[in-house]
C-alpha cells in the first residue's frame, strides 16, 4: 500500500517540556507542502511531568478521524516507551534519543530503531538548560524533515515568520533543525517510504481548533457579554474570544472595550451573569464542559420557563463527575436536551468540526433570541482543543443579527398594555421588551407561576396554558435547527446515523465498506429537536446503526423518544474510551452486525 | 432630615416631584405579605426614595431572589421591568444585567437567607466587583417564606418560636462586606422610615456596591420574646452612629452644623451625601475604625445603624472591564462584527 | 344516588386565620366515626392572607383521589365566593358567614345557601381579637356537626384529649362548637341528604402524611444523619425527622442525641453531607424538592461514580424552576433517573400513598448502601402533605439493615491490599470500606478517573471497564426494586399504567369503566431500573394507558427508553394543572380513545 | 522551635515515632505537581506533623475539592482514607463525615479557587458550624490547574503572567475567617516550615475548625515579577507575627520565655500551645485586636504570618448539635430502632 501522504505518527513527551511549538511546526510545514493533515494532542490532566502525546495524520483524502495505528513513533519519554512502542504497526519506525541506550527488552523484531543522540548534540550546541529542553524538540522535527521529505524551506520560512522580531531565537531554532536533519541523512536512508509530496489540497484550508473557531462567531454574531468560570476543556474558548475582542472591539479614540467578559466565581454564577445580560438585550454566552452544565441546571429551568435567550457552549468531556478532564465524549447529549426540574426541552446544536463550531455559535444567537430560550452547542474537547483541517470560514456581510420578537420604544408607543407571555402570532412564541426602554414595556420576569399576561398564577389552567405554549414553540424550533446532513448511498439498504465529531470516522468508515461493496445511507443530526426527516430517515431502513461517543447511546435514546422510531431499528454503536472515535470502531460493528444478520 | 420631612408638610400624597409623577407612580400591586412584616415599611421607603429622587421608574430595573423579602420588587415602581429570579443568585443577575447596559438603574432586594446562606458566595463576589447596584438585605433572622427555620444571620442564643435556641455565629452582612472591600455599608431597621431614605438615596446614588442590611421584623415567626430580631429587640437596641443626609446635584450645601461632626461626600453624579456624625471622633471614611466600632457596639450588645461606611472613591465594574460608555446593549452591529474581508484576512493565522 | 357517607365538601379560608385546626377536628372526627375520609389541603405560596381551601372526600367505599365537584362549600371567604359558588355541583349547598349579606350576583338557583352569622355571633361570645377569628373556624365545625350528622360525643372527645391541660381553650372551642351547631339545628332540616352514619371501616387504618411516614421510615432504617435546607413541600419531612428523634433517639443518662441534622446552606451542600456522612458509614438523606435536585446534580454524578451511598427524598411539587410550589406534580421523573452530566443512571423507587412512603423510605436505605449509590424516593406535594387514610404502618422486628459489603476490620486482617473497585463476586458490586476501620482499608475516593483498583486513571480501557461494571450493578438493581403492583382485570385487552400517587385515580377510575363493562389490566411501577415483568405488562398489550402527571409524559419517556417498548403500544394520559389527579381525568381519556377505536 | 527541630540531628528519616512509625510511613504516592510547587513543600509539612504527632494514619480521613492542591492528599497518609470530591464542596463532605464519626482525625485541602470562589459559601458555613476540621487552603492566587487565571485572593494590581493587572479587592482568607467567628485562625508560607509544622499540629488538636491560610507559590503560573504570591514576593513581605509552638499533653512547659511575651493556651485534648509573641502587645486570643492587626501589617504591604488567632473555648459542631459521645456510625441499630411495639402504640397519634 501506497505511504506517500498516507500515513500517521505519533510524538511521546513528557507535559511541560515545551513540545507544542515543535509538533505546531511540524504540521504547518505538511500544511504548507499543501497535503492534508490533522494534529490530536493527548494531554494529562496536570500541568508538568506527565506523560503527553501529539498524533499527526497525513491523509492525501483527507481524512481526519483518529488512527489507533502509527507507522513512525517519536519516542522522546522513556517512561512510556514500552507503550508506545506497542502502538506501532508491523514494520513501523521508533525514533528515539539515543543519548541513553535503549532498554533491549523493549525493542521488537518487526520494528526498525531510528536512535538520534538528540541531547548529546543540543547539550554540544546549547547553554542554557531550559534551552536545551527545548531545542531537543526541534531537533527531532529536524529528523523527521529528513526523514519524511518535509520541505526544509517551508520550515525554514515558518521560523522565520515566527521570530522575525527575535533573531537569536531564529537561530537556535534553525541550528536544532540542521543538528537533527543531518543525522538523520547521514545515518538513515531517507527519505523513510512514508514520506511526503507536495500535493495542492490545502489552498482553500486552514489549520484551526474548535473553540477558536466558536470564538470567532461569537465576535461575528456580535456577542458582547461573556461570562464563564475556567473548566478543561472550555477555557481556551473564552480566552479565545478575548483574544479577538482585543483586537475588533476597541474603541478608536477611547481604547475602551465593546465587550465585558466576567470571570464568575462559579458556573452557577457565570449562566446567571448571562441570563441577566440577555434579559437587559445584550447577546451573551457562557463556555463550559459538563460539571458546569450539572452546576447550571436550575438556572437552565429558570431561563426556558421566564423566557429568556442563553447561550451555552458544552465542550464534552469524559464523564461522570470529573471524569477524565482531558479526554473527549459525547456524554452530555440527554443532559442538555432535557436540562432541569419539571417538563423542560431545550434547542441543542451539534457541530461536527471546528467549522461547524463556527457557523452554530452565530446561529445559536439567532435561534436563542428568536425563540428566547437557552440554546446549547455541543462541541467536545476533540473538536474544541485539537487542530483540524477545515475550509476557511466565510461570511455573508448582509448577515444581520435576528433578535427576534423584541419591541421597540416606538412600538411601545402604540401599546396600551403589553403583555409578556401572550401568543399573539400564534407562533407560540411572545413579544419580548427591554428594560430602560419605555415605560409601557414593564413587566415582572419569574420562575414562578405565571399566566398569558405576565401575572403571578396558581391558577391551573392559566398555568398550563402557558406551559403548553412554551412546549409548541420549542417544537416549532425543529424547523429553525440547522438540517441533518445526508450522505445517500446508492441501493443502500441500512443506514446509519451520528452526531458531531464522530462524522469523520463514519464517513471514512463509509467509504471503505463502500469500497467493499457495503451500501450505508448516512444521516448525521445538527440540531434538536428533531424534524420530520430525521424521523423519515430512520423509518427508511430497515436497520440504522447509531454511532456515538458515549456508554449509554443518548443519541439513539433522543432518537426513540423524539421520533418514537422503535428500538429495534437503532443498532447502537458506542465507543467511550476518551479517544476520538475511529474508522475502525464504526467498520468493526457494522460487519459484525450483517454478519449477525447474513 | 429636615430635607426628607419637608413633603409631610404639604400633602405628600398629591405632590409632583421633577418628573411629574406622583409618589402612588412609584407603587407595584398590593402586598402579599404578612400584615406588619417589616419588609412593607421598606417598599414604602424605597418608593419614597425614588419617588423624592425623581427617577422616572422604566429607567430602573429591580431584581430579587426567593423569599418573603424577595417578593417586594413586585410592590414597587410598576412600571419598572422586574426580575424575581431563582433562590440566592440575584447578584450574579444584576451583574450580567449591568455588564449589558450601566445606563439602567439597579435596584436589587434580597433576605437574610437568599443573601448569606445559599446566596453568599454569591453576594460576596458581586462585593468584589463592586457592581453598581443598590442592594437591600432585608434581614429577620429568619427564613420567612418557609415557615421560620433560623437564617445565617440569626444570633447566637437567639430563640425560634418553638423556644430552641441557635448555637451558630450569626454572619453580620456589614462586616461580611467590609471585609471584602465593599464601597458602600449601610446599616438601617424597617422601623425607622427617616434613617433609611435618606440612605437608600444615596445608596442609589453612589457608583458601585451600595449594600444595606435592614433590621426588618418578621411578624409571623420572629417577633417574639427571646428573638434578637423583633421590633422590640431593635428598637431597644439599635444607636444610630451616621446620620445621613442626601443632597441632590443641584442644591447647594448649606453647613448648618458644627464643622467638627460633619462631613460631606462627593458622589460621582455630583450629589452629596451629608454625613453627620452623632458619635464623636467616628469616621464612616475610616474602613477599620468603622469595621471596630461596629464590632464594638455589637459587643456591648447593640446594634450600630446609619450609613456606616462610604469610600470617598469607588470604581465600578465598567470601569474595571474598561467598557464604552455606550451601554453594550446600544452599539450598532457594525461596531462589533469585523466582517468578512477582516475574516479573510485573520486566517492566514490559521496556515 | 345515596350521598350517605359518600360526598365531598370543600372549606374555602384565608391563610393564616387558623382554620388547619378546625379543618383536622372535622377529619378526625368522622374518620373517628368509622367512615373512610380524605382531606386536601389547597395553600398559596405564601404566609398570610391569600385564599386556601382544604377538601374533605367521605367516600365508604374509601377512594382518596380528589373530586373536582363539591356538594357543599364552606364559604368562608368572600375573596374567594364566585370562584368557590362555581365548584358546586348542581343542588349542593354553601354555607356563608351571613354577618355580612351575600352579594345577590353570586346567587345560584341550584344551590341552597346556608347563612349563619358567624362572626356576629363569635363577636358576641369572645372578647380577644385572636379568639374570634378562631374560634368561627370551630363553629362551622360545630354548624357541620348538624347538617352532616357528625358525632358529637366524638368531637367533645377529641376537644378533651387536645385540651386536657388547657380546661380554658376546651372551654371556648366546645363554645363554639355549640355556637355553630345550635344556629344550624334550629335553622336548617339536619341533617342534609349528605349526611355521614357511624361505619367500621377505619379500625386498622391511620390519617397521615407521607413526609410524616417517610419521617418515620428513616427513623425505623436507623438514618442517623439528616442534611437538608427548607424547601416546599419537603420541609416537613425533615421537622417530623426531628420531632421522632426527640422522643426516640436520646441516650437515656446523657440526654444527648443520637442523630444529627444538619442544616445546611443550601442544597448543593445538603446532598454533600450526606455523601461525606454514607462515605464515613452513617446511614444519611435529604429531603427535597425539584429545585434541590438540580441543584444537587453534580454531586449525584460523583455518588454515582464513585459509588457513595446516598437517599434523596424528592418531594415534587409544580416546575419548572420556581412554578408553583405549593402544587403537586410528576415532573422530575426523567431527571431524578439519568441526573447529572455523563453516563449515569439512578435507583428510584415511586411511593403511591403515606405508607408506601415509610417502606419506601426504609428500602431506600438498604437499596444505597447494597448497591452503593444514589436511591431517589419519588413522593409529591399531595402525597407528602395531604392527610390520607392508610392502613397502620406495620414493622417486623426481625429487620436487619442491608449495609451491603462493608468489610470490617477483622475481615480487613486478611486482606493484604484492598482494591475498591474491583468486581470480585462478578455481581457488579465491589466491597467498601469505612474510614478509621483498619490500615489495610485505606483507598482514595475520587471522581475523577480510576480503575477496578481505585487507582487514578487516564486509561480508555481501565476506565471503561469501571464504567461498565457501574452500569451492570444499576442494572442488576432492576430485581432488586419493588417490583410492580399488578391488577389484572379477567378478559382486559387493553393494560393502564401509571406511577406513584395517580394510583388513587387510577383505581377508582377502573372500578368505574368495569362498572360499565370496560376492562382494564392495570399496573404501577413502584421502582426504577424497570424489570422485565415491566416489560412482559406492556407487551401483552396492544395499547397501554400511560397515566401521570407531567407535561411531556416522562413515565411513558421512560418506559420506550427502558423497556424498548415502541410508542405506538403507548397511549399518553396526562394532567399536570397542580392539583391532585381524579379519577374523570382517567376515565375521559380512556373513553376518547376506545371510542376513536371503535 | 527546638521542639520541631530536634529530629533533624538524629537521621530523622528512620528515626520511629511514639507509635513506631517513621517519616516514610505517612507518605503517599508520589507528586505529579510542578517541581518546585508550594503544595509540595505544605505535604512536607503535613507528613512532619503527623508523624511527630504519632497519629495512626487509619485514624486519619483526608479530603479535599478540585485543584493542583486539591491533589495533594494523594500525596500523603497512604493508609488513610481519601476523598477527593468535587470542585469547592469539600466542605460538605467533611461536615457530614464528622457528623457521623466523630472520632476520625480530619484534613481538608483546598486551593483558593476551590475555597474563595466556587466554594465560599461552602467555607464561609462549614466556619460557622466550627467543623472540628484542620482546613488547609494552599493560597497561590491564581487556579493552577486551569492554567493560571486570577482567583479571589489575587490582590488588587497583582500582574498574571501577560502582564495584566488583577482590578478587584482580594479576599483575604484569615480576615473572612475572624469575620465569621473563627476558632483558630493561621497564616502560613510554604516556604517556613518550621513556623508551618506546629500550626499544622495545633490545628489537628484543637477542637473545631481549624483555618490555615498557607501562601503556596505556583512556579509555573504565579511566581514571576509583579505577582504579590511569588517566593520573592512572600520571602521579602511576610511577618511573623506569633510563633506557636505545640506541646504533646505529656511534657511539660518550661517557661524558658520572658512571661511577658509568651501566653500558654490550654487545647481541650490536653496539649498546649505556646504562642511566643514576636510583636509587643499582641494577643492572639483577641478577636479584634487580630483582624486589626492583620489590617495595619496589609495596609503596610506586609503579610502577617503565624497562628494569628485562638480561641481558648470553642465548641464544635457536635457540641452544638448535643450528639452523643460515641460516633454515630458506631451506635448499634438496637439504640437506633423504636420498634414495632413502640410503632403501634406511636400511630395513636394519626386516629
Ligand atoms: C433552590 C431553592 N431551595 C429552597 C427554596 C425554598 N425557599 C424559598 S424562600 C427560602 C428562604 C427565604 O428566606 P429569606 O431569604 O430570609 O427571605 P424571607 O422570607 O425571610 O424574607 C427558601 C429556603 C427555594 N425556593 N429554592
Ligand atoms: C465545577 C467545576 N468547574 C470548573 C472546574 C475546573 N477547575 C479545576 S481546578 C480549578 C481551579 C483550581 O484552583 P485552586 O483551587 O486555586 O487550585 P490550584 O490549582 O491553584 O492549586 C478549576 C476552575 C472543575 N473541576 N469543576
Ligand atoms: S412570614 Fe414573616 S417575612 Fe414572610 S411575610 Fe410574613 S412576616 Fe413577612
Ligand atoms: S500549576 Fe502551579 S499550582 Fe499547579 S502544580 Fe504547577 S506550580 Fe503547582
Ligand atoms: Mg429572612
Ligand atoms: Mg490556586
Amino acid at each position: 500500500m501506497d505511504r506517500v501522504n498516507n500515513f500517521a505518527f505519533k510524538i511521546a513527551t513528557a507535559n511541560g517540556t515545551g513540545s507544542a511549538s515543535s509538533n505546531g511546526l511540524i504540521m504547518q510545514t505538511i500544511f504548507r507542502m499543501g497535503v492534508p493533515v490533522t494534529g490530536k494532542n493527548v494531554f494529562p490532566s496536570n500541568i508538568q511531568g506527565l506523560p503527553t502525546w501529539y498524533e499527526i495524520r497525513v491523509s492525501r483524502q483527507g481524512y481526519t478521524a483518529r488512527t489507533p495505528q502509527f507507522d513512525l513513533m517519536v519516542a522522546m519519554n522513556p517512561a512510556t516507551y514500552q507503550k508506545d512502542i506497542l502502538e506501532l504497526r508491523s514494520g513501523g519506525w521508533l525514533l528515539y534519543d539515543s543519548t541513553w541506550p535503549l532498554d533491549p527488552l523493549l525493542s521488537r523484531p518487526d520494528v526498525t530503531y531510528l536512535g538520534i543522540p538528540l541531547a548529546e548534540m543540543c547539550n554540544a550546541q546549547f547553554a542554557a538548560v531550559r534551552e536545551r529542553i527545548l531545542m531537543k524538540n526541534i531537533a527531532y522535527a529536524g529528523a523527521l524533515c529528513a526523514l519524511l521529505d518535509m520541505d526544509t524551506s517551508v520550515i525554514r520560512a515558518l521560523l522565520t515568520e515566527k521570530f522575525s522580531r527575535k533573531p537569536a531565537l531564529m537561530d537556535s531554532n534553525q541550528k536544532a533543525v540542521d543538528i537533527g536533519y543531518d543525522f538523520a541523512k547521514a545515518n538513515f536512508p531517507c527519505p523513510l517510504p512514508i514520506r511526503l509530496e507536495p500535493m495542492d489540497e490545502t489552498r482553500d484550508s486552514i489549520l484551526i481548533d474548535g473553540n477558536t473557531a466558536a470564538a470567532l462567531g461569537c465576535v461575528y454574531a456580535g456577542a458582547t457579554v461573556g461570562a464563564w468560570y475556567p473548566i478543561t476543556p472550555a477555557t481556551s474558548l473564552m480566552e479565545a474570544f478575548k483574544g479577538f475582542c482585543q483586537k475588533y472591539r476597541q474603541e478608536p479614540d477611547t481604547n475602551r472595550n465593546r465587550y465585558a467578559i466576567l470571570q464568575a466565581e462559579d458556573e452557577l454564577a457565570a449562566v446567571g451573569m448571562v441570563i441577566g445580560a440577555s434579559w437587559a438585550g445584550a447577546r451573551a454566552f457562557t463556555p463550559t464542559s459538563g460539571p458546569g452544565i450539572s452546576l447550571m441546571t436550575e438556572f437552565i429551568g429558570l431561563a426556558y420557563y421566564a423566557e429568556v435567550p442563553v447561550v451555552i457552549f458544552d465542550v464534552q468531556r469524559t464523564g461522570p463527575s470529573t471524569g477524565m478532564p482531558t479526554r473527549t465524549q459525547q456524554g452530555d447529549l440527554m443532559l442538555c436536551a432535557y436540562a432541569s426540574h419539571g417538563d423542560t426541552r431545550h434547542i441543542c446544536l451539534y457541530p461536527a468540526d471546528p467549522r461547524e463550531a463556527f457557523e452554530c455559535a452565530v446561529a445559536s444567537f439567532d435561534l436563542a433570541e428568536r425563540f428566547q430560550t437557552p440554546v446549547f452547542v455541543l462541541s467536545d474537547l476533540d473538536i474544541g482543543m485539537n487542530d483540524w483541517m477545515v475550509s476557511k470560514l466565510t461570511w455573508d456581510d448582509s448577515y444581520r443579527p435576528d433578535r427576534g420578537k423584541v419591541l421597540s420604544a416606538a412600538e411601545l408607543d402604540h401599546v396600551k398594555t403589553f403583555h409578556r407571555y401572550l401568543d399573539v402570532d400564534g407562533d407560540g412564541v411572545p413579544y419580548r421588551t427591554l428594560p430602560g426602554v419605555h415605560p409601557n414595556g414593564a413587566y415582572f420576569t419569574r420562575g414562578s407561576g405565571h399566566n398569558r399576561f405576565g401575572v403571578y398564577t396558581e391558577d391551573g389552567d392559566e398555568y398550563v396554558e402557558v406551559l403548553d405554549r412554551i412546549d409548541r414553540k420549542i417544537q416549532s424550533a425543529a424547523r429553525a435547527v440547522p438540517a441533518p446532513f445526508l450522505r445517500p448511498a446508492p441501493g443502500a439498504k441500512v443506514g446509519l446515523v451520528t452526531v458531531g465529531g464522530c462524522h469523520a470516522a463514519c464517513t471514512e468508515a463509509l467509504d471503505l465498506l463502500a469500497a467493499e461493496g457495503v451500501a450505508i445511507d448516512y444521516m448525521r443530526v445538527r440540531g434538536f429537536p428533531f424534524g420530520d426527516d430525521i424521523r423519515a430517515f430512520l423509518d427508511s431502513h430497515a436497520v440504522n446503526f447509531v454511532v456515538e461517543q458515549n456508554r449509554d447511546g443518548q443519541l439513539r435514546s433522543l432518537l426513540m423518544l423524539e421520533t418514537g422510531v422503535p428500538i429495534d431499528k437503532l443498532e447502537s454503536v458506542r465507543y467511550y474510551g476518551g479517544f476520538p472515535m475511529s474508522a475502525h470502531h464504526v467498520i468493526a460493528a457494522v460487519k459484525a452486525r450483517l454478519e449477525k444478520a447474513a | 432630615m429636615t430635607y426628607i420631612a419637608k413633603p409631610k408638610v404639604h400633602h405628600p400624597a398629591l405632590l409632583k416631584n421633577a418628573v411629574g409623577l406622583i409618589r402612588r407612580d412609584y407603587e407595584g400591586s398590593i402586598t402579599t405579605l404578612c400584615a406588619g412584616c417589616g419588609h412593607d415599611s421598606i417598599t414604602a421607603a424605597i418608593i419614597q426614595a425614588f419617588w423624592e429622587l425623581s427617577i422616572e421608574p422604566h429607567k430602573v430595573a429591580k431584581l430579587s431572589g426567593i423569599g418573603c423579602s424577595s417578593k417586594t420588587p413586585a410592590y414597587f415602581l410598576r412600571e419598572a421591568h422586574g426580575f424575581n429570579g431563582v433562590h440566592g443568585r440575584m447578584p450574579a443577575l444584576v451583574a450580567g444585567a449591568n455588564a449589558a447596559n450601566r445606563d439602567i438603574i439597579y435596584i436589587g432586594v434580597s433576605g437574610d437567607g437568599d443573601s448569606l446562606s445559599i446566596g453568599l458566595g454569591q453576594l460576596c463576589h458581586a462585593i468584589r466587583r463592586n457592581v453598581n447596584v443598590l442592594y437591600i438585605l432585608e434581614n429577620n433572622g429568619v427564613y420567612g417564606l418557609t415557615k421560620g427555620q433560623f437564617s445565617a444571620s440569626a444570633d447566637p442564643g437567639s430563640l425560634n418560636k418553638k423556644g430552641e435556641a441557635n448555637t451558630m455565629e450569626a454572619i453580620d452582612g456589614c462586616l461580611l462586606a467590609l471585609t471584602l472591600g465593599a464601597t458602600f455599608v449601610g446599616r438601617g431597621f424597617s422601623g425607622d422610615k427617616a434613617q433609611l431614605v435618606p440612605m437608600l438615596k444615596a445608596g442609589l446614588a453612589h457608583n458601585g456596591f451600595a449594600f444595606i442590611d435592614v433590621i426588618s421584623p418578621c411578624v409571623t415567626f420572629n417577633d417574639h420574646e427571646g428573638s434578637t430580631k423583633s421590633y422590640a429587640y431593635t428598637r431597644e437596641r439599635n444607636v444610630e452612629v451616621v446620620q445621613a443626609d442626601f443632597v441632590a446635584p443641584a442644591a447647594a450645601i448649606t453647613a448648618q452644623y458644627d464643622p467638627g461632626t460633619v462631613r460631606n461626600v462627593l458622589l460621582h453624579d455630583g450629589s452629596w451625601v451629608r454625613l453627620r456624625k452623632i458619635e464623636e471622633g467616628y469616621d464612616p471614611t475610616d474602613r477599620d475604625q468603622t469595621y471596630a466600632y461596629i464590632r464594638e457596639r455589637q459587643k456591648a450588645g447593640e446594634v450600630a445603624t446609619g450609613l456606616l461606611y462610604l469610600s470617598p472613591d469607588s470604581s465600578d465594574l465598567h470601569e474595571q472591564l474598561n467598557t464604552v460608555a455606550t451601554p453594550l446593549v446600544q452599539l450598532p452591529y457594525a461596531d462589533l462584527c469585523p466582517g468578512s474581508a477582516e475574516l479573510e484576512k485573520l486566517q492566514r493565522r490559521f496556515r
